[in-house]
């Protein structure tokens, strides 16, 4: 019974995966164009492209500058997202100086980035947090104020602290709107840690894909979005046993049949 | 209206609470107006309540639905900010929630935290007021203990039922020992049994800790049973219809009180004045209003 | 008694105050004096970043340009389009899968592996696909824009309160109303916040498309100043695509005001 | 294959042709040339559109949606080792030749201590992309100044940020070309040396090209443009100063800065011996795997 | 326990109540199980429920804070999947909210669509039954009239005090005419005169259009003044205690039918159950539960 179960589940995970990469597999089987090569040739480019030196010099680093990037776009997006939608006119003032530089696309703003912090991993990882900052920004305020009123008057009447009211009455109420901000930013900042190697750049994951594009080393530019894609899988799923974890209540709330 | 008095002095006959402050005005409310302006609606909750409640004493509100109850709650404990009038406590007027304030709210559900157990959610007010851990221990053990949920302590606020729920929110109030004490119908959601019990707890907090009480309640022998006084709202706009001293004995008794024929009679004497305010009836504004 | 006076309400007191809007502009003011002050007191030297009074100076330029208004067109008509249709297709796709639990552990994974993959990484498929015409950039603002919008859907479906869930059941409500008066209505601010975020997605995909692959637009023209070392110009347009952005922002608070009076978020801000 | 590109005979004969280009000083003939209708009068009607590099360019030749376009040399070799069915048709731009006066140059901070090229072993210097034309030329340089290339970091930076980044001290030196040249030596930054012209005097530097396919399907095309594109070389060539008039008309470059900025040399002819230079540079430097074709790539 | 009797036929006294299908078993609980099974503790909410009820009847479930009494409901409607046991309506087992059924649930707030005024909520499942577009007005006007929420109509439920939101999801079920009627504690939160308004006119919709209702309350006055028969169940894990027949006159009234001695002894005996039941007690397995 757990086994047929367990299989159930599996053929229900892993069923799409197969067919599209079934569908991928035939449709460029035969292909001849350089850009869509087989996906055979990109299979086999995998293995010497990355696992022989790569994964070390260059997925490493990127991985590095990824994780302290999101780690900074995390604590400034939830604070300053606290910030926000606590006071109503702290919104209104910054709302729209925020919404500006949301607007502009981080390509424009490294050279600017490059003018106050160099060109080092300081840059790259300004890059992926500036970027990724917004959605956890956005969810985080929303998520502040739409904080349910009685619990708040509840907070108000037995006085709590400070230091409680926002750890256990903002955060808390907040945190299913901020792990979807959280959610959302995760793979932006994988994205942003692909552009941010597009610049002043020595070594990464990115810097690689754009460099086999550039020597037009198509089957190993795809073998490195498929990396990326696994990349992402993986930090999903890494993300969701934490989500599961802090939304523990939420979850079940939200699953409880009442 | 022969057997009721508009009073607002304690009723002699009240002998066993015996608070040496207990005729100091604790709560002044004067002249509270609300209206709640939406954008397809004006309401008028509260047209102009006054009325003053002694440190120390437990009075009843009642009032047909709707009447502005919450409302009055809200601003007494400084949650909303009235459109006129004014609260004040111990002479100061209140802003803000005061020190030393439990509420327990109408909407029970809501007010619990529901990422932290019973447990928890009885526990973080005595947090708060940096209620020594042992201390803070036996408060959350005896209060979860008195509303019967000692077995459910560890179970998030949406894993207990209803009345399950409703009694957390009433631990919480009487584990934070509260100097005043304000609670929303407070009982809507438990059985009779439970009932009969949380209001002997009341009462019993009450005489221990000598806490001031406003208990609104739609349930006119409850509001009988458990005041010392009992405010009748009108109906919307929304004024103090009258103010009747309960004049039964301290000690209350569950069985013997209710049984009392003059727990009959008021009870019936607030009935009638509940049922004059739902059908429309205003004290003569000339006569019983200040101008 | 006949009128409402609020003797004492701090709170009522303070939405006498400055109205937002002027709150909003003195924040972008202060801002523009920031990058006035920063290249002026040498912090950084300012012919890379020039003051904002220089940057001003060019952008009065730039407006006076008929090829600029075409460029903002173009650049207008690609990013509403592109948006248009990931919104549309997220939102639908979203509400979808979101409610078929079966449905969202199928595909999981797959939206997991394609999330993270760059735009930019696409472009010269796009390329080959399209060319260098409006399409190849319309593919990258919809493929990166969507994402935004289908992940906050998906969060939004699943915040519907189960008793309101058990509502609609109990009167049995057909498949469509349940989408149409619970879930959705639940999702709304969810999708209110995606489409924010895709909006600005949308906005940075198609000038980083005209950038890069050259198609016509604003970024096509920063593209243009940039390897041509016009630094003033070149920040002209950025401000252009920041205004760009405050805008859509404007235009979706005032929608949220309408659409979402009866959240709490903005009932509260609203009411008294 | 949808685009709006085609070569196909519009009715009165005229073929509609679309060329991938950047919008950079090199491309000035082919304004030119349109300017002066040497594409009109083959029956060519040229649209030009611009692009920020490579990454959209040879896809979208090789892809049929370009017909031609203009890419520098190295990246070009690198393709055709890749198998990416590419022709270069005429010529596009070349060096100087003149060590002190050319339109691509290595540039540092006055008084770095960087005074010529074998200054740089040690350093980090800035190209705008790895392992292309750039890193390979000054590797090169460096290494006939007696310096050892082995050990200069190299950094990807664009064009536009480099004249910062070398005020900055972000890095010590940059590989730049015009007008970025100018912009940076105005202020206060050195040439330390001319790749270019010290690779090879004749250095082809970049070529406009097509897919093997259009070369073979419609040669009569291919020999057209390539007849009207040289015609615009020798125009440019013969009027610099016409030049850089256009260069108003497809770039954001100040008049100043254009007229006193380095004009590339504009032959006709493609200096086979410097392209099999860079191709053996492109060898040595580990960027194709393959033995580049030279004589297949060329016409 | 001498005036009661174990019954599940309808009372012989009941005269006013003339459906002719009123001894077709009409819903049918059969051992009914139902565990949630939670991360940190499993509860098991109904050990053995069985019961059943016959067309046209109005039945009342009363027990202890937290026995089951929702949950059973729940199962019932069909929203919660039992963990063992069944559940049969007309013949028919219910896996899912069978047609013509309304619930009235005890989080009457959260029931209630926030982005929908009083009016929209109530006239909602009335256009999802197709009800034309006159007959939809004429219903909800009634039902809004019926619950004392006329000038209301257009309010949010935020903007509505407690109790009136309670009398919107009332008047949503009442105006859907359904022939199922299930009601959780539907009237905790409105003063006791409406309360006896609305008593009433669920005893007049029941006898207007034969629907037959299951009603849980905490207010055992109420279940022996509303009900044909009273089910009481047990302290958790919960089994049927007793189900007792209300042996009054069908046509009821609040002032004479609460003062018949006969109510006061139905009242005094469930009670007395209900006490006995939150005090642990329960029926011998082996004599009163099916093996
Ligand atoms: N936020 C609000 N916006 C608009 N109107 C409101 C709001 N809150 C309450 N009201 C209105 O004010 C009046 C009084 O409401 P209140 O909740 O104080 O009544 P109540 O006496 O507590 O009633 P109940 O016994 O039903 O709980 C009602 O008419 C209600 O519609
Ligand atoms: N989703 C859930 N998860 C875990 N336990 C639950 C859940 N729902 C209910 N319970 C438990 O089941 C038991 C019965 O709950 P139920 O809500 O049915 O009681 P009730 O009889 O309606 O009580 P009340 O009169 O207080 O509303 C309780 O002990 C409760 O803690
Ligand atoms: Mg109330
Ligand atoms: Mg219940």
């Amino acid at each position: 019974m757990t086994a047929v179960a367990w299989g159930r589940k599996f053929a229900i995970v892993a069923g799409l995966p197969a067919v599209l990469v079934a569908v991928w597999w035939f449709a460029t089987a035969g292909s001849t164009s350089v850009y869509w090569p087989p996906l055979s040739t990109v299979l086999e480019t995998f293995g010497p492209t990355w696992l022989e030196g790569r994964l070390a010099s260059d997925v490493l680093p990127s991985l590095l500058r990824l994780a302290a990037g999101y780690a900074l776009a995390l604590a400034l997006g939830t604070a300053l997202g606290t910030v926000i939608g606590s006071w109503p006119k702290v919104r209104a003032l910054t709302e729209p100086a925020l919404e500006f530089f949301r607007a502009i696309p981080p390509p424009v703003l490294v050279p600017i980035f490059i003018l106050f912090a160099g060109i080092g991993d300081g840059m790259k990882i300004l890059v992926i947090m500036v970027g990724s900052v917004w959605p956890i920004l956005l969810n985080t305020v929303e998520g502040v104020r739409s904080i349910d009123e009685v619990l708040r008057d509840t907070a108000r009447c037995y006085r709590f602290r400070r230091r409680t009211r926002l750890i256990q009455l903002v955060l808390r109420g907040a945190s299913p709107r901020i792990v979807t901000g959280a959610r959302q930013a995760l793979s932006i900042a994988i994205i942003l840690m692909v552009i941010s190697e597009m610049f002043a750049a020595t070594n990464g994951l990115g810097f690689s894909i754009v460099q086999f594009q550039r020597s037009f080393a198509i089957p190993q530019m795809w073998s490195g979005i498929i990396l990326l894609g696994l990349i992402g899988v993986a930090l999903s799923l890494i993300f969701r046993a934490c989500e599961a974890r802090i939304l523990a209540w939420y979850q079940g709330q939200r699953a409880a049949q009442r | 209206m022969s057997t009721l008095e508009t009073a607002s002095a304690p009723p002699p006959q009240d002998t066993t609470m015996d608070h040496d402050a207990h005729t100091t005005p604790l709560l002044d409310v004067t002249g509270l107006r609300k209206v709640f302006a939406g954008a397809n609606r004006a309401v008028e909750a509260l047209q102009e309540v006054t009325f003053t409640v002694s440190r120390g004493e437990l009075m009843c509100l009642v009032g047909p639905s709707g009447c502005g109850k919450t409302t009055l709650l809200r601003c007494v404990s400084g949650l909303l900010a009235p459109s006129a009038g004014a609260v004040t406590l111990n002479g100061a007027p209140v802003t803000e929630p005061p020190r030393g304030m439990a509420v327990v709210f109408q909407e029970y559900g809501r007010s619990l935290f529901p990422w932290l157990t019973a447990w928890q959610n009885v526990e973080l007010p005595l947090k708060e007021k940096k209620v020594p851990r042992d201390e803070r221990k036996r408060l959350v053990t005896e209060a979860l203990d008195a509303v019967g949920l000692t077995d459910s302590r560890n179970a998030h606020p949406w894993e207990l039922s209803g009345g399950m729920q409703q009694r957390v929110a009433i631990a919480r109030a009487v584990a934070y020992e509260p100097q005043v004490l304000l609670m929303d119908e407070p009982f809507a959601a438990v059985d009779a049994q439970t009932r009969g019990e949380l209001e002997d707890l009341v009462r019993a907090l009450w005489q221990r800790l000598g806490v001031t009480v406003l208990f609104v309640t739609h349930d006119i022998d409850e509001a009988v049973y458990l005041g010392q006084r009992v405010v009748v709202l009108s109906a919307s706009p929304t004024v103090v219809l009258d103010d009747v001293a309960i004049t039964l004995p301290g000690d209350r008794d569950q069985i013997t009180t209710r049984s009392l024929p003059q727990f009959a009679e008021l009870r019936a004497a607030i009935y009638e004045l509940v049922q004059r305010a739902k059908n429309g009836y205003r004290p003569q504004p000339d006569t019983e209003r200040p101008a | 008694m006949s009128v409402v006076t609020s003797a004492r309400a701090p709170r009522l007191g303070a939405r006498r105050g400055v109205p937002d809007s002027v709150l909003g502009l003195a924040g972008l003011a202060g801002v523009a004096v920031l990058f006035e002050l920063v290249p002026r007191v040498g912090l950084v030297d300012e012919r890379y970043l020039p003051p904002a009074s220089v940057t001003a100076a060019a952008l009065a330029e730039l407006v006076s340009d008929a090829a600029f208004w075409q460029a903002l067109t173009s650049t207008l008509l690609g990013w509403a389009l592109g948006l248009a249709i990931a919104t549309v297709a997220g939102v639908v796709l979203g509400i979808v899968i979101g409610s078929v639990p079966a449905l969202r552990a199928a595909t999981n994974s797959t939206i997991e592996f394609l999330r993270p993959i760059p735009s930019v990484a696409l472009i010269p498929l796009a390329v080959l696909l399209f060319g260098a015409d409006l399409r190849s950039t319309l593919i990258l603002v919809v493929y990166a824009s969507f994402w935004q919008v289908l992940v906050q859907v998906l969060y939004g479906v699943a915040d519907v309160d189960p008793v309101a869930r058990d509502t609609a059941r109990s009167y049995r409500f057909s498949a469509v109303s349940q989408v149409r008066t619970v879930i959705w209505p639940t999702a709304l601010p969810y999708v209110m916040t995606g489409f924010r975020l895709a909006a600005a997605v949308a906005l940075i995909l198609e000038i980083t498309g005209e950038l890069i692959i050259g198609s016509p637009g604003l970024g096509n023209a920063i593209a243009t100043a940039q390897s041509s070392g016009a630094v003033a110009t070149m920040y002209a347009l950025v401000v252009v695509t920041g205004l760009l952005g405050v805008g859509v922002n404007v235009l979706v608070r005032r929608t949220e005001r309408r659409v979402l009076r009866w959240h709490p978020s903005v009932r509260r801000e609203v009411a008294a | 294959a949808c685009g709006g590109g085609e070569s196909e005979q519009a009715g009165g004969g005229t073929d509609e042709v679309t060329v991938g280009v950047i919008p950079i000083v090199d491309v000035a003939p082919i304004y030119l040339g349109q300017q002066q209708g040497f594409f009109a009068e083959r029956d060519i009607e040229l649209t030009l559109e611009t692009s920020q590099g490579g990454a959209a360019i040879v896809p979208g030749v090789a892809s049929g949606q370009f017909d031609f376009g203009f890419s520098n040399m190295t990246s070009l070799l690198t393709a055709q080792t890749q198998d990416l069915p590419l022709q270069v048709t005429s010529a596009g731009v070349a060096t100087t030749g003149d060590v002190d006066d050319d339109f691509g140059a290595i540039v540092a901070p006055s008084g770095s201590g960087i005074d010529d090229a074998s200054d740089l072993s040690g350093r980090s210097v800035a190209v705008n992309t790895l392992n292309n034309i750039g890193d390979t030329t000054v590797r090169h340089t460096v290494e006939q100044a007696g310096g050892d290339p082995s050990d200069i970091e190299f950094v990807e930076l664009g064009f536009p940020d480099m004249p910062a980044a070398v005020q900055e001290g972000r890095v010590d030196a940059a590989w730049m070309v015009e007008p970025f040249v100018t912009i940076a030596t105005d202020q206060d930054a050195e040439v330390v040396a001319s790749n270019f012209a010290a690779t090879h005097e004749e250095l082809a530097v970049a070529a406009y090209f097509t897919s093997t396919e259009l070369a073979e399907s419609d040669p009569d095309l291919v020999d057209r443009f390539t007849e009207a594109m040289n015609a615009s070389l020798d125009y440019a060539q013969d009027n610099p100063e016409q030049a850089r008039d256009i260069l108003g008309s497809y770039t954001d470059i100040d008049s100043a800065t254009a007229e006193s900025l380095t004009l590339p040399e504009w032959p006709t002819e493609i200096n086979e011996e410097s392209v099999q230079l860079l191709a053996d540079l492109a060898v040595e430097h580990g960027l194709v795997d393959g033995e580049p074709d030279v004589g297949a790539l060329l016409p």
